[in-house]
């Protein structure tokens, strides 16, 4: 095989992949349904961020799952207290892959104004957040601005790179 | 004879209809709720401690966050205990605009309460999102006053932090004469709908005696036919000038708790409007010091909030923190009578009466 | 221009022709059901699409929202992205579950909901097959859907689900009787059992106008037997979380939801059928390709009327549903049953005109709905009567 | 006529081939990432406390039973409803006694209070 | 009924058991913890003090205060503060739920944050915090777990994923 073919062989693979690629990323992308998860004062605005103003359902997120087996975006919106973090944990474990987290608010991001004896000092500590929105609380848009660019992160993501496909 | 046996189920911490982090363990025979406890503390942030390690203004941040819907009248409540304590006094402009705001939140929280009573009765959202909207146009004249839309921070003691900009009153009789339409409009959705009146009426009455022995307050409260009001009963701010009325139902259920809020919604509007029209002008704020130190001594205030008595205990040292800072948290209390209510009920009765209820978890874990 | 007119009947007959060219007629015959049978599927798939994304549009507008606008044009490509989603999305499945029950439910739940489109005319000859129990073949089949929800909501191992599997069983256990039987006065009044000629019977006259209580009966124990708001007692998210399917995720999700579209879309398409006139409609025979339109619109606005309801009633608690079915909705359908077939008969008797006993009939129809709203209202407020007091009176301090 | 049956025999199969082909799809492109909690089952993010499958209400079953009578009541009704018109007064009297007997059985099952759920 | 009303009739039924009233923005009685179920049962019986408005406690050093608020729910206004102090290692007030419903969560409220048992509370439970924690964090020598015992805490959350 010379060089000339393999490269075009290559490239052949490439232009697959990436035309799956942009098939995998565009309908996770288009349909992120989150899981109705409210935490603390954040989720007001992200029940608001759903509401006619700011209108949530644009970007096909209005169907939001009470379980969390048919969620693939959970959006951590308020403070979580140590009490609740083994159920904030188990609930992100039982989501299935793949899955994001957006952590919205400076409670979830770093506790925020909390610094107490029983708030988590952000809950990164305990599951992988994608983007963080900050604010206390966030304003609707600023949501919906966190929305985008997780949209924006999983267009780079490669169905060849992505890690629920690797043995856990 | 054949055997059933019940079962334990939980309903919270993440359920779509308890209002945040609450957690309910049922015992149920087939639908039939036997028993129920309530389990709180999912979001016990521990303000009341941290309150103990800051200065009294630095405070009032935290107040906005107990209740989140009403954070305007959880700052009132903090305030004037302050001012009780240091013996401060208030402008009189300061005062109207207290008023004004604590009332819009009144509106503010019946609506979000009713919004999300349709919501547990399973409407599907609709009624919830016409709530909201019209909760937006009053988060933007609190915007446009302090530059937040839920967490205001807003009062300061000894009058508020700003003074309202030019353009408030203006948009905000539009905003009380807009309302005035539109909860004309939600009743003629709600009020008469043959479902709801199904879901709510004779579900979860509570008596009044029960309800004075459990302290409810609240419009809760004023359901079961208990005409108390903290601002009639103790007027605190001016609230003596203005004419208002109270509602109360003798019935005690979901639909009169239901009706009640409708009833306060117009009356807070009432009461804005001639708040708006007698505005006073000069200043807003007294000449407090910078650092505040409290003499000696503890202080109990209390104001009606939306959800009922809402009071802070507070403690001086003399420093410039509180010594004690406690919170008697309405919800809470309320709450003391979930499991008389629901037991005999079936799950979408409980929902019913936790929306009617009207909790939030912020102010109950603090 | 003929071609043109009847264009998808003409064009099926064409490629039947242009196959039994070459190939044996069993075979032709063969691939020609094949084919139909494809085609049918297709139909149904892209019509779950398209009803998902009403759904949302229509829900969003009543709520003062715009709805999807991001994925596609319009959002119009909206429920693929969901439904890739979907298919690449990871199945769980709790380790205690009843494996085969949990994993066969969606299964059987799709295959059920599917199988009715056998026999339903979509069009002026566009019917899979027109067979001569085509109701009594599609209220079984229909039924069916119980099992698979009975299923999802024991094979999960959870306890919502299983409150929710209990609770759809008996309130479609409780809707079927009154549904049966709303579709009995039908089928006695045409005196037949297929769909094809229930529609040709209502050549002149469309069913609604001589049983608008028939009609409504069986639009409620419709809208029960889909599970849609107001009676979406077994998924009731605000209770149950997500009822029978909250432990399903991925492309066994997907089915539920399919099967809970068909059905609603199979429900109006029923209600069209035998009360609506099914395709029929103005110009149909000289133009017959209109039919299918016109059978579309038919269903289309039954089904906006479901996403109405959903968009604004609260739901009713299971209890109340099941008096509702049981109490209210049962004697109607038995005394509407008795009445139309009195009426029928004494029509057939007194040899009147066919106009002359369809004005009987409606005036019998009307009769009965004047009787049960009075019987109705008596009673209710007799039951309200003990507790007068409560008349929710506010008063002002 | 057999052809019409042959057609619903052939629409049977593609219906159930259907969604098992929807699941085999689904299966290869699928990630599957077990973890001991993720196959645990859902309850509000607690662990489950006791059984699920208990006995359940009685009442559940009388439901089915009430149903059971009327289901099998509809069949019977169907074939009197296609050839109403074909037979005489008799059928319609008769007709009216069977339903009669089962209204008077809705009846007693209403007052005995089977309809009432718990 | 005026505050020194009230006062004069506890000192005339129940000699003994006001403690002190001393000076303070609101009127406070002092009452001995013994006699708090009787004086609060004959207050709320006899004068009409039907309100039981809030149930708190305040860390003092050596010793706890609990702080009571009654009222009444007409329009007559006030309320009257109820302490009662009590030692820090005993630490145990009778409780007022057998009276007043309401205290019930503001009892273990105080039991879970500030460590002072209620004798006789039907169900006296941590309210706030899970079974099982350690210290009451509302005491003034409550040393929080943070910063250093945090990562503690958090790998016993992991382990704790089911929780109780």
């Amino acid at each position: 095989m010379t060089d000339d073919e393999r490269i075009a062989e290559e490239l052949k693979r490439n232009i697959f992949l990436t035309t799956v690629d942009r098939i995998y990323d565009w309908c996770r992308r288009g349909s992120m349904w989150p899981i109705s998860f409210g935490l603390a004062c954040c989720a007001f605005e992200m029940i608001c961020a759903a509401a006619a103003r700011f209108d949530l359902a644009r970007f096909g997120m209005e169907a939001v799952r009470a379980t969390p087996r048919q969620a693939d975006l959970m959006i951590v919106a308020g403070t979580v207290t140590h009490k609740m973090a083994p159920q904030v944990l188990r609930l992100y474990r039982q989501m299935a892959e793949p899955k994001y987290v957006i952590a919205m608010g400076a409670c979830a991001i770093s506790g925020g104004t909390f610094r107490s004896y029983s708030v988590l000092q952000g809950v990164d500590k305990i599951i992988p957040v994608d983007v963080y929105v900050p604010g206390c609380p966030p304003r609707p848009e600023a949501l919906l601005h966190g929305i985008i660019k997780l949209q924006e992160k999983i267009e780079r993501q490669s169905v060849r790179t992505v890690p629920w496909y690797r043995k856990a | 004879m054949l055997k059933t046996r019940t079962i334990t189920l939980n309903l919270g911490p993440q359920h779509p209809s308890t209002h945040g982090v609450f957690r309910m363990v049922l015992t149920m025979d087939g639908e039939t709720i036997v028993d129920l406890k309530p389990i709180f503390g999912y979001l016990h942030r521990g303000m009341e401690k941290l309150a103990e390690t800051r200065t009294y203004l630095q405070n009032m941040p935290l107040t906005d966050r107990m209740d989140y819907i009403c954070a305007m009248t959880n700052n009132l409540a903090y305030a004037i205990t302050v001012e009780k304590l240091a013996g401060l006094e208030v402008p009189e402009r300061a005062e109207y605009i207290r008023v004004i705001m604590a009332e819009f939140t009144r509106v503010v929280n019946h609506l979000v309460a009713i919004g999300a009573l349709l919501n547990d009765l399973g409407a599907f959202f609709t009624p919830m999102l016409y709530c909201l909207r019209e909760r937006e146009r009053i988060l933007d004249l609190f915007e446009m006053t302090c530059g937040a839309r839920m967490t205001c921070n807003y009062l300061r003691f000894g009058g508020v932090a700003a003074d309202l900009p030019e353009e408030f009153v203006p948009q905000a009789r539009e905003v009380v004469a807009g309302l005035y339409y539109w909860v004309d409009d939600l009743e003629r959705l709600l009020t008469t709908n043959e479902i709801l009146l199904a879901r709510l009426q004779g579900i979860g009455i509570l008596p009044r005696e029960l309800a004075i022995n459990c302290s409810v307050t609240g419009p809760t409260l004023r359901a079961s036919g208990v005409p108390y009001d903290v601002r009639r009963a103790a007027p605190y701010s001016i609230y003596d000038r203005f004419d208002f009325k109270i509602p109360t139902l003798d019935e005690g259920d979901c639909y009169a708790r239901y009706l009640i809020r409708l009833a306060e919604i117009r009356q807070s509007l009432h009461i804005i409007e001639q708040a708006l029209d007698h505005l006073p002008p000069g200043e807003v704020q007294a000449k407090v010091p910078r650092l505040l130190r409290p003499p000696v001594g503890d202080a109990y205030a209390r104001i009606e909030s939306p959800k009922g008595e809402l009071g802070f205990y507070l403690v001086s040292d003399g420093g410039i923190s509180p010594y004690r800072f406690h919170v008697r948290a309405p919800t809470l209390i309320n709450l003391t009578v979930l499991p008389d209510l629901v037991r005999g009920l079936r799950i979408p009765d409980l929902v019913a009466i936790i929306g009617s209820i009207d909790i939030v978890m912020g102010e109950i874990d603090r | 221009m003929a071609f043109v007119s009847d264009l998808f009947v003409n064009s099926w007959n064409w490629i039947a022709v242009q196959l039994a060219r070459f190939l044996p007629p069993w075979a032709a015959e063969l691939v020609m059901m094949f084919a139909g049978v494809v085609v049918l599927i297709a139909f149904l798939l892209f019509m779950v699409m398209l009803l998902t994304l009403l759904e949302r549009k229509v829900v969003a507008r009543i709520a003062d929202r715009i709805g999807p606008n991001r994925v596609g044009p319009f959002g119009i490509l909206q429920p693929l992205a969901d439904t890739l989603k979907l298919i690449i999305k990871e199945n769980t499945e709790p380790a205690q579950a009843d494996h085969w029950v949990f994993r066969l439910a969606p299964a059987v739940a799709v295959t059920a909901a599917l199988m009715p489109y056998a026999v339903i005319p979509l069009g002026r000859g566009m019917v899979g097959t027109d067979i001569n129990v085509g109701v009594l073949y599609v209220v079984s089949i229909s039924s069916l859907t119980v099992i698979a929800i009975l299923m999802a909501g024991w094979g999960g191992c959870n306890k919502y689900s299983l409150l929710g599997g209990m609770r759809a069983v008996a309130q479609m256990f409780s809707f079927e009787v009154p549904l049966a039987l709303c579709l009995a006065s039908v089928v006695l009044l045409t005196g037949s059992l297929s769909l094809v000629s229930i529609t040709e019977a209502q050549r002149e006259l469309w069913l609604v106008l001589v049983q608008p209580v028939g009609f409504l009966l069986y639009l409620l124990c419709g809208i029960a037997e889909a599970n849609r708001s107001p009676f979406d007692i077994p998924e009731a998210e605000s209770e149950l979380v997500a009822g029978y399917h909250t432990e399903y995720s991925g492309v066994r999700f997907a089915f539920f939801f399919m099967a809970e579209y068909i059905n609603m879309f199979t429900v109006s398409a029923m209600a069209t059928i035998m009360f609506l006139g099914g395709w029929r409609g103005p110009f149909v025979d000289q133009l017959p390709v209109l039919s299918v339109v016109y059978f579309l619109l038919k269903v289309h606005f039954l089904v906006f009327l479901m996403f109405w309801f959903r968009a604004t009633f609260p739901r009713l608690r299971i209890d109340q549903l099941l008096s509702l079915s049981w109490k209210v909705l049962l004697p109607i359908a038995l005394a509407n049953l008795m009445l139309t077939a009195l009426a029928d008969k004494v029509a057939h008797r007194a040899g009147l005109s066919r106009m002359a006993s369809a004005g009987l009939l409606l005036g019998s129809n009307l009769v009965l709905a004047g009787v049960a709203i009075a019987t109705l209202y008596l009673v209710y407020e007799r039951r309200r009567a003990p507790s007068l007091s409560r008349r929710y009176e506010i008063h002002w301090h | 006529m057999l052809s019409n049956y042959a057609f619903i025999g052939l629409f049977a199969i593609v219906a159930v081939i259907f969604p098992f082909a929807g699941f085999a799809v689904s299966y290869l492109v699928r990630p599957k990432r077990p973890d001991p909690v993720k196959e645990d089952v859902y309850e509000c993010g607690l662990k489950t406390i006791g059984e699920t499958w208990v006995q359940f209400k009685v009442q559940y079953y009388l439901y089915a039973l009430i149903f059971v009578i009327f289901d099998v009541m509809s069949v019977f009704l169907f074939p009197w409803a296609v050839a109403y018109h074909a037979l005489g007064l008799y059928a319609l009297v008769e007709m009216f006694f069977f339903l009669g007997i089962l209204a008077g059985g809705l009846i007693y099952a209403w007052r005995k209070g089977a309809l009432r759920w718990v | 009924m005026t505050d020194e009303e009230i006062l004069a009739r506890i000192e005339e039924h129940f000699p003994g058991a006001v403690v002190e009233v001393p000076q303070a923005l609101d009127f406070t009685i002092v009452l001995r913890a013994e006699r708090l179920l009787e004086v609060a049962t004959y207050l709320r019986d006899e004068l009409g003090l039907d309100y039981l408005i809030s149930v708190t406690s305040v860390d003092r050093g050596d010793e706890f205060e609990v702080v009571y608020h009654l009222g009444t729910m007409t329009d007559q206004a006030g309320y009257l503060v109820l302490k009662v102090r009590v030692l820090r290692p005993s630490a145990e007030v009778p409780s007022l739920t057998p009276l007043w419903r309401g205290a019930e969560f503001q009892e273990d409220e105080v039991y879970d944050l500030m460590g002072i048992r209620f004798t006789g509370h039907p169900n006296l439970r941590r309210i706030m915090m899970w079974e099982g924690y350690e210290g009451h964090p509302l005491r003034k020598d409550f040393r929080p777990p943070y910063p250093i015992e945090t990562d503690r805490l958090i790998a016993q959350s992991y382990a704790e994923s089911e929780n109780p």
